[in-house]
Parts: C-alpha cells; structure tokens; sequence
C-alpha cells in the first residue's frame, strides 16, 4: 500500500485515512437470519433435503469444475460461487417455477438450481455440444430458457433492464409472473441500475432488482466502490426495500416468499440487498490480497451448506447416513458429468454460423 | 399508389403491424402523449392505449434493455430513439446483448426487435446531433441495418422489420419525414429485407446511393444526363444484408461506380463498398471506385460550413468525372 | 388523450389513471423564496442593479433571437432559458468568477451571465466567426472557458460527468475552485448521473450538481418520466441536498452562496433541485399541449425579473426612470448585437477543418 | 535493447510519464490496489499514490467522462478500460464528447486524454468479450486510435499519446501482455503517431496487419518463404492517422496485397486499406486486394469453434495464395 501524508489529496473512498493501511475492514455486515422454523416458513421436510441436494450439488459442481479447469480442460473465466449457494436455492424454491430468473456471469449455481444438469452444465463447460448453450456460452452463459432462466450475462449491469424487460413483457401478457434479476454489488454501480429503477417504478413492472452483495467486486470491497448501504439506492426510487441474510438459505427464502407475493400483488418492483460471501477468487487468477484469511475463515464458518445440515440433524430431519447418502449421490452425479462434457463432442465447425439467426439461411457477411 | 409523407409511410407500417399482431408495441421518448417529437406516431396511442403506446424517460440504456428483455420473453418490440445519436448510450444493449445473447445461449434465445429513428444530419444541429451510424451497426455480426430513401421503401422494409425475428435497426432521415413519395397500397406490402433497387437505368457509371444521399445523387445524375453522362443508381435499401449482387451486376455493365454515403470516410459503408466492388469485379473496372463522404471533420453549425461538409451533388458530380476520366 | 378502461394495463407513471384525461397536475411545486433581504445576504445595491441588468439583459437577448429565428436569420434548435434567469443569475453572483460552470443545451442566459457578450452569442446563433464558438457551436453550444464557463452540451445528461471531471481537476490541483454542474429533469433520469454521483460522492469531489426543474421535459412532465420527488435522489448517496425556489433570485442567490461555501470547505458534492419554469416552448416548434395556459399564466405572474423590479422598486434601490433606463441600454445593446451579428461574416469555408485537433497541421482521412 | 513485456513496455511509457509530468494520472478498475487486472499499473499505487493511480467503480460511462472533464480542466488523464468491450458503456463520452467539444467551441477547448485498454479477444471469453473495436472509434473524426503489435512500438506510442493533446484510443492485447520484445533503452524513447512500418522487407506481395493479427501474418509469411513467396509486412501501428503512403508505396513494388484484421469485415479496418489501396494504386495492383478477417459471427465460446472464427496463418496464406494466383 502506498503510504500516504496526512494532507495527501486522494481520490479513494472518503474516509479511508482512518484506516490501518487500506485495510479492509469487513466484507458485508450480515443482518440477523430468520428465527423461524421450516414448518411456519412453510418448508415441507421434502422440500429441506431437496434444497440440501441442490445447494450441495452447486457446491461439487464448481469444485470439480475447478479441478477440471486446472487440469487444463476448458479455458476462459470461471467465476465460482460457492458460498453463495443460499441465494439461488432459497429463491429458486420461493418463486413459481415459471417466474424468470436472470443473472450476471457468475452463474452456475443458478443454472443447476433452475434444472441445468451437471452434465449439461459441465459440457458447457467444456465448450461441447452437448452443454446447455452448446457450448457457444461458455461458464458465463449457462442458460435454460425453457426453464424460465435466461442466462448468465458478461457485462457487469447490463442484464439490469433486460430483467426489467421480461417483467414488462409479463406484465404486458398478464401472465401472473414476475422476473427476479441478480446481480453482484459491483453492478450497483452501473447507470443501468438507476435508469431501469426509474422506469420500473414508474411502469409499475413487477420485477425483483437483488444485489448479491459478497462483499467484493473484483479485488474492490464494496465500501471502497460504493457509497452508503446499498440498499440505500432504493431511497431514490421510493422503492421498496430489504435487506436480507444471504449465507442462511431460510432467510432467503423467506424474504423472497413475501417479496415475491407483494410483486406479483401489487405490480410493483422491488430491491433487495441479499448480503453473502464468496469463498474463492473472482475468477481463477485471482491473489486475494484484497482479504485476510481471518476474514474468509469467518464467513466459512458460517457456511450455508453447514448449515442446513445441522438444521436437518439437530431437527432430526435427516440422519448422518442419510445425508452421506445425498452426497455420495451427488458426488457421482458431478464425476458422471464431468466424464459426460470429456466424452461429449464439441460442436462441428459448421455449427459456428448456427444460432446467430432466427432464419434458417441466414446471410452473413463476408 | 398513394402519395405519402416519409413519416405516414412509417406510421402506416408500425399501425398496420400494431394491428396485426398484439404484441408489436412501440416505445420512446415522447411516441405517446406528444405524438412523436416527429410526428411519426401521431395518433397511435389514441389507436392503441397507454398499454402499447410508452413514453419513456430520458434513458436510452435502460429502456432499450428492457426492450430487448421484452422481446427475449415473447413481445415484439419497437424501440424509438429520438435520434440515433443518443442511441450511443444504448449501444452496450444493442452490441453486446441484443446482437449475441441468442448465440450466447446456443439459440435459446429469440430477438424480434426493432430500434428505429432517425439517423443521420439534419441542419443545423451540431456535431453532436449529425451523425450517421449505418454502417457502425453494419459492422456488428447480427444485427440488420436498413436506412431507406424513399416512403415506398420504408413501408414495406420497416413491415418486414417488424415481422423479422431478429434484431433490426431502421434508420430514418429528420430531414426526409416530410418528404412525399408514392406508395404502394397493396394490402400488407412488404418488401424483403436484403434487396436492393436500381433505382435509375445508365450504362456510363454505377452510383451507389442510399438514405438521404441517393437524392443528392438523383440530382447528379439529372445534372450529368445533360452532359450526356447516362448514371445508373442503386439504392441497396439495407445495409444489411446487402446486395451485393444488384451491385456487381451493374458494374459489369457500367465498369465505373462511385458511392456515395453520409457517414464519414475511415471504414464507413462507402469503404465497404469500394472494397467489395474491387474483390469482386475487379476485371470489370475502368477505373478506382470512388467514394463521396463526408469529410473526416465534426459537423459544424454555421450554414455555410454545413453545406461544404455534407455531400453535394457537385461532389458527386466530380467524383463521376473522375471514374469518367472526364476531368 | 387515449382513452382508459378501469382495468387497462398500461406503462405509464403509477397512478396516472387518477387523474381527469392525463391531465397534468402541475409544474413544479415552488418552495417558498427566501425572508432575508438583499444586505443580510450579503448583497449590496450595486449588485441588485447589476442582477437586474443581467436577468433583463438574457430575457431580451432571447426575445430578440427568437424573432431573428422566425425571420430565418439562422436555423437549428433554439431552446429558450425565459423564466429561468434566477436561476443563472443567482449562480453566478454567488460562484466564485473562476469557479467552473458546465450545463446542457439551454445555456444562453449562462453564457450572457458568465461574460460572452451579446453581440458574441447573438453571433454564435447566427452561425458567424464573431460568434463565442466561432460559429461552430451554434445556439446549444455557447462557451467561453477563459471565464470557466464551459459551455452548453447537446446530449441529455452527457455533460454530468464531465462537470464530476471539472471538480476532480480542481481537487487535484487544489486550487480553492469549485465546479457546479447544471441539467433539466430530464437528464435526471440518464445513467450517467447515477454513476457521477457515486463517485463525486466516493472521491470527495467538490461539485454541485443542480437539476433546473422546469416542470418538463419537451413534452413530458417530470412526474411522468421521473418518480419521487427529484431531490430524493440524493439520498442514495448519503449526498446532502437541498430544494430551492428558482424563480427567486435572492433564494438561488442564498442557496448557491451556502451551498459553495460548504462544498468548497468540505470538498464534497452537494446535490440541489432548484425548481423553476420555462414559459416559452422546448424549442421552436412545440405546440405546448401538454400544459394549460393557466399554468404558464400563473407563473408568469411570478416572474423573476418583474419580482426583482418590484423588491428594487419597494425597497427605494431604484426609481422608475433608473430602471427604464437600465432596460433602455439593454435592450439597444441586444440591438446591437443583432446588427453585429448581421453584419458578421460566415467562418471562411477552410475553416471547416480548423479546431478539430490541437497541433497545426493535423491528420484528416480521405 | 531490453528485453520487456508488453505490459512492462506500457508500464514504462506510463511510469515515464507520470514522472515527467504531473499532470498526468491514471484511473480505472482494478488499476491502484489490484495492481492492475492484468498487471498493467503494477507498482504504480506504491510510486505515486491515491492521488495519481485511482481505482474507479465500475462505471463506465462516468469515470470515462470525469475524466474528459478533467482533461478539459487542464489534466492529462489516462482511463483505463479493462477491456474495450466495457467501454461500448462509456462510447457516448468518447463519440459525444471527448471528439467533438473542441470543435463545438470553436477551438475553447482541449483534450488531451488517453483511453487504453484491452482489445479485441482473448481466448474463450465468449461474445461479450472478444470484439475488436478499433476500426469503430477511428470511423469519428477527432480520434487517434492505436493498436500496436509489439513491446518497442507499444511504448514508444504511448509515451506519444500521453503527450498529444488530443483524445488518443491506444489499444492493447490481453493475450499479448506476457509476451517479450526488444524494447528501446534510448531516454525519451517516443515514436510520432501516424508512422506505420515495415516489420518485414519483402517483394512478392504486401500484408497490412497490425495489433495481435500482425503476428498471425508473421506466421504465415514464415511458412510462404519455405514455398517461396517473399512477403511484406506492413503493420501500420496507428490506425488513424493511417499512415498510407507506406503501404501504398510497398504495393507499387509488390502489386499485391493482403489485409489482415481481426475485426469482423462490414466497413472494418481492411474495408477501408482495401478501399484506399485500389483508389490510390489502381494501376499497380495484378490482383484484387483480400482480406482475412473474422467472419461475420460472434465470437463463440468452445474452443475448436473459436479457433476457426480467429484468422489464423492458414487464412493468409489461402489469401496470398488467391492474390498471387497461386491456387
Ligand atoms: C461493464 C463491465 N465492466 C467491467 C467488467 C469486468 N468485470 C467482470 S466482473 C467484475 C466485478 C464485478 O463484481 P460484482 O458485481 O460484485 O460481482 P461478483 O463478481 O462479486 O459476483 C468486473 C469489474 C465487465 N465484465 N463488464
Ligand atoms: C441523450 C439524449 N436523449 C434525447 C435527447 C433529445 N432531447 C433534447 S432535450 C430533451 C428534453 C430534456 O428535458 P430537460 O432535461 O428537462 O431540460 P429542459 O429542456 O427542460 O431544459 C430531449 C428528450 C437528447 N438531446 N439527448
Ligand atoms: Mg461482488
Ligand atoms: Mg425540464
């Protein structure tokens, strides 16, 4: 770090002076999770192993996703998202199924949990033809619009409107369903954000607008990127506006119940800043030398999958064995689906000029 | 035929497609209530409502985004900028999400939108009001670019515009909405996208002209008939995908062409052109393709200075001198 | 106006379907002016004398471009300031001279108040050498920067950050100016200020960014393209803020000295609605039907200029003749103006490529 | 000669001039704590402080034109992109603004910025990630854009278009910032812009190719030797100015010329050299000008794929081979 005068003219967050160094003094301050039990949340005991399956399935995808990238298997970024499993997984069992769902490039956790297979989600991975984009997206752009998840997008904001736009086209089609866009708090930055929260307010779309704010962008910790409490920009809006705890996957449902329900009552959009963390670098090449070890250590010990495990024990839900026999599963669902992407083909050369036109002979220029 | 200003042409096109198909809506700043900054719009959210008929706020960014969300999730649609001068700040939505997000996806994703306004100079307004961004557009893989020179045109391309499943960008010319031209009263009248017209017979050069500039080459042409010059004029109406073909045929008889474009030069669509011709008819040519452009200078506001920069038909008129070896 | 079924979807402003037709309510909601009297805000008769001839001086320099339009002496956009010139004047006592003033295309009455003459800016409307730009800019682009007055900008917003850029450079030299950015409500809406505001705010950017409300932008109120109230949009930021009543010179005058003085100690952005009125259309060719005549009626009995006149009147600063003759001298200077401006020649054609590049003999493709 | 990086080259030219000027300053994502996305700035935080090396949000379009205004108000501001992907969100300051204010105000105003960054692809990014924009910018007129292929050129020009007071879009390649070159030792090593080069001395056929295909060329030229084709290779360096009297004077001896761009072809770079080259050496050439560019595709994500949407040595050969009526 530089060392700095005391007079120094700067142009870095106000206030840093007071800082040892340039430190960072926290990732995100988690707001309490919820009190409440799974029966008043509504959660059958069905429905809790189902979520241990899926968020334990994210979290072996991307580790051996990340084995097979080291191995040399696929290259480009790969943005995990481990440790923010309770965000897509609560969310993803709040909503209807048919809501629509949109996210930034970190997205794999959100492709699985809305019914991207590992095996397609690995093959696309990999870049084969078999992947759920067939291999034109890559780890970015895992997407299932069949599925009501419309992909994960590579510049940072720019999916905003667009998650504005599927709620428009809902609310055009009286169709009863609301898109949920989200998006990382680096994106809170962007004039996206602020145009399309304008005009969602003023249309009256029924959208929900939720930062997964893991505390960094890039090497950038939030409060150096950003002014205030994020949650604050709803302010602008006369937006409605929650903060919710992001590492406890009943919180998460929770919020996004009630959210969700007000949405779809009211047309009406709505922001939430869900606070998490993520456990490895922002892609693969990453120093981490913007966080302590300290402070990974103490979101690890929070962790959501941790969590709902103990929850499902001490409530007697499920048993050591039976939750061995979820993971042992899982395991051998995400080792098939890396043999599945290794096996598969990649796409035929000629398949480079498909999908870039609805037409079937397209003209191209050349 | 019916004899139409430009912008009932294009009214004509959006109503009729608004008509036909429930989710054609349009949007933009003042479409609505004010009836278009232009007029083109004019009556059309008596016709259709508040429901397909939006005023947008000053956001060029993010009401094309949600266009382009909108027409990901089944709708269709069309996205006014006022001018396309300010859809440079809806670039990132038109460039790096409605051009790729159906390849990103392996074709999971369908993109029937049209961003349309107008394009190019129109008087006195600045050089950051004057700029034509055809064939910028052009350059991007997947996205049509069309900018007519005639009501007759824009009907039937801005209709098939419309019905395109794909991204479209349709530009018009401020200067040219008041403009008459016959048109067309076949029931859905709809010319495809991708062919051109010959829109003057000559054997002596091939001028190649669209949008405003196919009137200053008229004017040439007419010029130079009286010198005895007999100019054939194509007008490839879209600038993609382009037709080519039109073009190579008629300089394989004329074995001459200048283009003439209101885009600047460096890599603009007259280059294109030029490049194209020479790769293509190489053994055709009499003479180095020409292009008449604007020069590589901002557009300026004194009247007189904005006359020098735009094309004139002199300088086309010079420029088929030159191919002519009539100089 | 469309008409509404009870049930109709539409995207328009929330709660639009209350209102008779889609009438427009209102304008802007004035806050009252300012108690003081001119010697508690520091100002001294001559100064009053001086706003007066000011404030007249771009009322009457406007209404004579605006017959030199009609009469086809020159061509273009021609967006007229009358009913703001509080809000200019008011500035620019209260700005430091070598404070840095930037703001959008109605910037007439700023470049009068910041020193372009009126035979330079009446040249510059007519497209003449003589012109402030030399002809090149035109009516939206009057500048004068040895004045640091930066000049007026064509693209709705797109100067925000450029007036964010002013301030960062007088940070970094730590020269004791301040920037103060001005734009419409309508420019409220664009990403860019969302951005310029995180980071003035982030860097401790000295700059006051003020949003001249006038009601509307072109033909669409404020409440129809914007939600809440406009000043709210601070609290997003945490920035501190302010209302101010623009059709009062000694209210934007109180204000602006406040506020500078604030902004210039604490090297800090301050963000101010100064609510105001436009009576004459958007540009030239506005048919005006989106608001009443009783509307613009009633804020013509407010006028800013005919409320300075009656407080110098009252207060015994200056008699009837004294003011006549102020108006007289103005009104013969703008005259002038015309005749100079007539009588200015048109740039010489080489000059088309002169002021694209700052070296001598600069590159242009061919 | 010292053997250096390309990111070191950068760093160097940026470092010098930091150094010699105070005015100037850097700022970006990722550029002060992170170091640099990909090391560009490294050290940069610890020499010069929070005053001069400045991490930025990410916001495009905001800190783009902070730092117009800054250079406005008598700065020398370099903004770095992470890739100029991003920057399509800040095209309105550069287009709008930084190009045009000076002419507004008839001359009030200068502009001496820099807006640098990472250009076209880099690997499977996907389509977001991989377009090449530098023909785009230099399309506008008040624009200097430089896309430079090796370390020594990388350095020498950067130094220039810190010290030009003009806007200058200096362009790099991520691909390219671990690769080594000789880079001068001389003091103030500073290169004019607008001079192009010839990389290599050849007679039989030109090839323009400059920025990461320049080194695509190389490859091929190395492999046409073995079959006896004596190749030129022309890399501009800046792309605008262009400096075209040097490839125009390398066609008179060679008669022929191959473009290699990694742009997509509509109205691209090679566009506009193909065009020049048949206006300005008609009768030299024996044969068509050809281009080797992208197709007309977004970049695709799998590998095998994306390596058949790169021009490769391959493509250039095939394209001298046609020139040379070879096949
Ligand atoms: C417009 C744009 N600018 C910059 C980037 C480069 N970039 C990719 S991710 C990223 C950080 C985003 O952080 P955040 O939004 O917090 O999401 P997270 O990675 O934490 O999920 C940056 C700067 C980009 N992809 N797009
Ligand atoms: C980016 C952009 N979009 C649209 C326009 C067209 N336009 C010019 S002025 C204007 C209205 C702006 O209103 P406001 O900001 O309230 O300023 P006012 O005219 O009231 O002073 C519009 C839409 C533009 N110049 N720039
Ligand atoms: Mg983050
Ligand atoms: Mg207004």
């Amino acid at each position: 770090m530089a060392k700095k005068k005391k007079d120094d003219i700067n142009f870095a967050p106000r206030g840093r002076g007071t800082e040892k160094d340039g430190a960072v003094q926290k990732g995100v301050d988690l707001p309490k999770p919820t009190k409440k039990k799974h029966k008043s949340l509504g959660l059958t005991e069905d429905n809790l192993k189902a979520m241990y399956e899926q968020m334990y399935l994210q979290r072996r995808f991307e580790e051996r996703a990340m084995q097979q990238y080291q191995k040399g298997k696929f290259g480009g970024f790969l943005h995990l998202y481990i440790g923010q499993e309770a965000v897509s997984t609560g969310t993803v069992f709040a909503l209807n199924d048919d809501d629509d769902i949109i996210t930034a490039y970190r997205d794999h956790g959100w492709g699985l949990c809305r019914g991207i297979t590992a095996n397609e989600g690995m093959a696309e991975l990999f870049g084969k033809k078999t992947g759920c984009s067939k291999g034109k997206g890559g780890s970015m752009h895992f997407a299932k619009t069949e599925n009501h998840f419309w992909g994960g997008y590579g510049i940072v904001g720019g999916h905003i409107p667009i998650g504005g736009g599927l709620a428009f086209a809902n609310k055009y089609n009286q169709n009863g369903r609301i898109s949920a866009t989200f998006f990382g708090d680096g994106a809170v930055d962007q004039g996206a954000l602020h145009e399309t929260f304008n005009i969602a307010n003023l249309w009256g779309l029924p959208a929900i607008f939720a930062v997964e704010n893991n505390g960094y962008s890039m090497g950038t910790a939030a409060r150096r990127h950003t002014v205030t409490e994020i949650v604050d920009r709803a302010k602008a809006y006369g937006m409605k506006s929650k903060v919710v705890n992001g590492m406890d996957v009943f919180s998460v449902y929770e919020a996004m119940k009630e959210v969700s329900e007000e949405v779809r009552e009211n047309s009406e959009p709505y922001f939430l800043e869900i606070r998490t963390y993520r456990y490895r670098g922002h892609s693969m090449s990453d120093p981490q030398k913007y966080r302590t070890k300290e402070e990974l250590d103490e979101y690890q010990k929070i962790d959501p999958i941790e969590r709902l495990k103990t929850y499902l024990k001490d409530n007697k839900i499920m048993k050591d064995e039976e939750i061995q026999e979820i993971e042992d599963k899982v395991e051998q669902e995400v080792l098939d689906a890396v043999e599945f992407a290794d096996n598969s083909d990649f796409p035929d050369e000629s398949e480079l000029y498909d999908d870039m036109f609805a037409e079937e002979e397209p003209y191209f220029h050349n | 035929m019916a004899e139409l200003q430009f912008r009932e042409a294009i009214r004509e096109a959006i109503d009729e497609e608004m008509a036909r198909e429930e989710k054609v809506f349009i949007m933009g700043e003042e479409v609505a209530e004010y009836n278009g900054a232009y007029k083109v719009t004019e009556g059309l959210l008596d016709k259709y409502g508040y429901k397909r008929v939006i005023d947008t706020p000053i956001s060029e960014l993010g009401f094309s985004g949600i266009g382009v969300g909108a027409a990901m999730n089944g709708l269709r649609p069309i996205v006014e900028f006022m001018t396309f001068n300010f859809a440079v700040l809806a670039a990132d939505q038109i460039i790096n999400h409605a051009s790729k997000a159906g390849y990103m996806t392996g074709g999971q994703i369908t993109m029937p939108i049209v961003f349309r306004g107008a394009n190019a100079s129109a008087g006195q307004l600045g050089a950051t009001h004057s700029v034509a961004f055809d064939s910028m557009y052009a350059h991007f893989p997947g996205l049509k670019v069309i900018y007519t020179s005639e009501p007759d045109d824009a009907k039937g391309l801005l209709k098939s515009a419309i019905r395109d499943d794909n991204p479209v960008l349709f530009m018009e010319s401020e200067q040219m909405y008041g403009m008459k031209g016959e048109v067309s009263e076949e029931e859905d009248y709809i010319i495809p996208i991708g062919k051109g017209k010959v829109k003057r017979e000559g054997s002596d050069v091939t001028v190649v002209a669209h949008g405003k500039m196919y009137h200053v080459a008229k004017q040439a042409a007419a010029q130079l008939e009286k010198d005895g010059v007999d100019v054939e004029i194509i007008d490839p109406r879209t600038v993609k995908p382009l037709d080519l073909p039109l073009i190579v045929e008629s300089i394989k008889k004329t074995n001459r062409c200048v283009v003439v474009d209101e885009a600047h030069p460096f890599a603009g669509f007259a280059a294109e052109i030029g490049f194209l011709i020479q790769r293509e008819a190489f053994d055709y040519l009499d003479a180095p393709v020409q292009r008449v452009t604007l020069p590589d200078v901002n557009a300026p506001f004194a009247k007189n200075l904005l006359d020098a920069w735009l094309p004139s038909p002199k300088n086309v008129i010079d420029a088929v001198n030159q191919v002519t070896y009539r100089n």
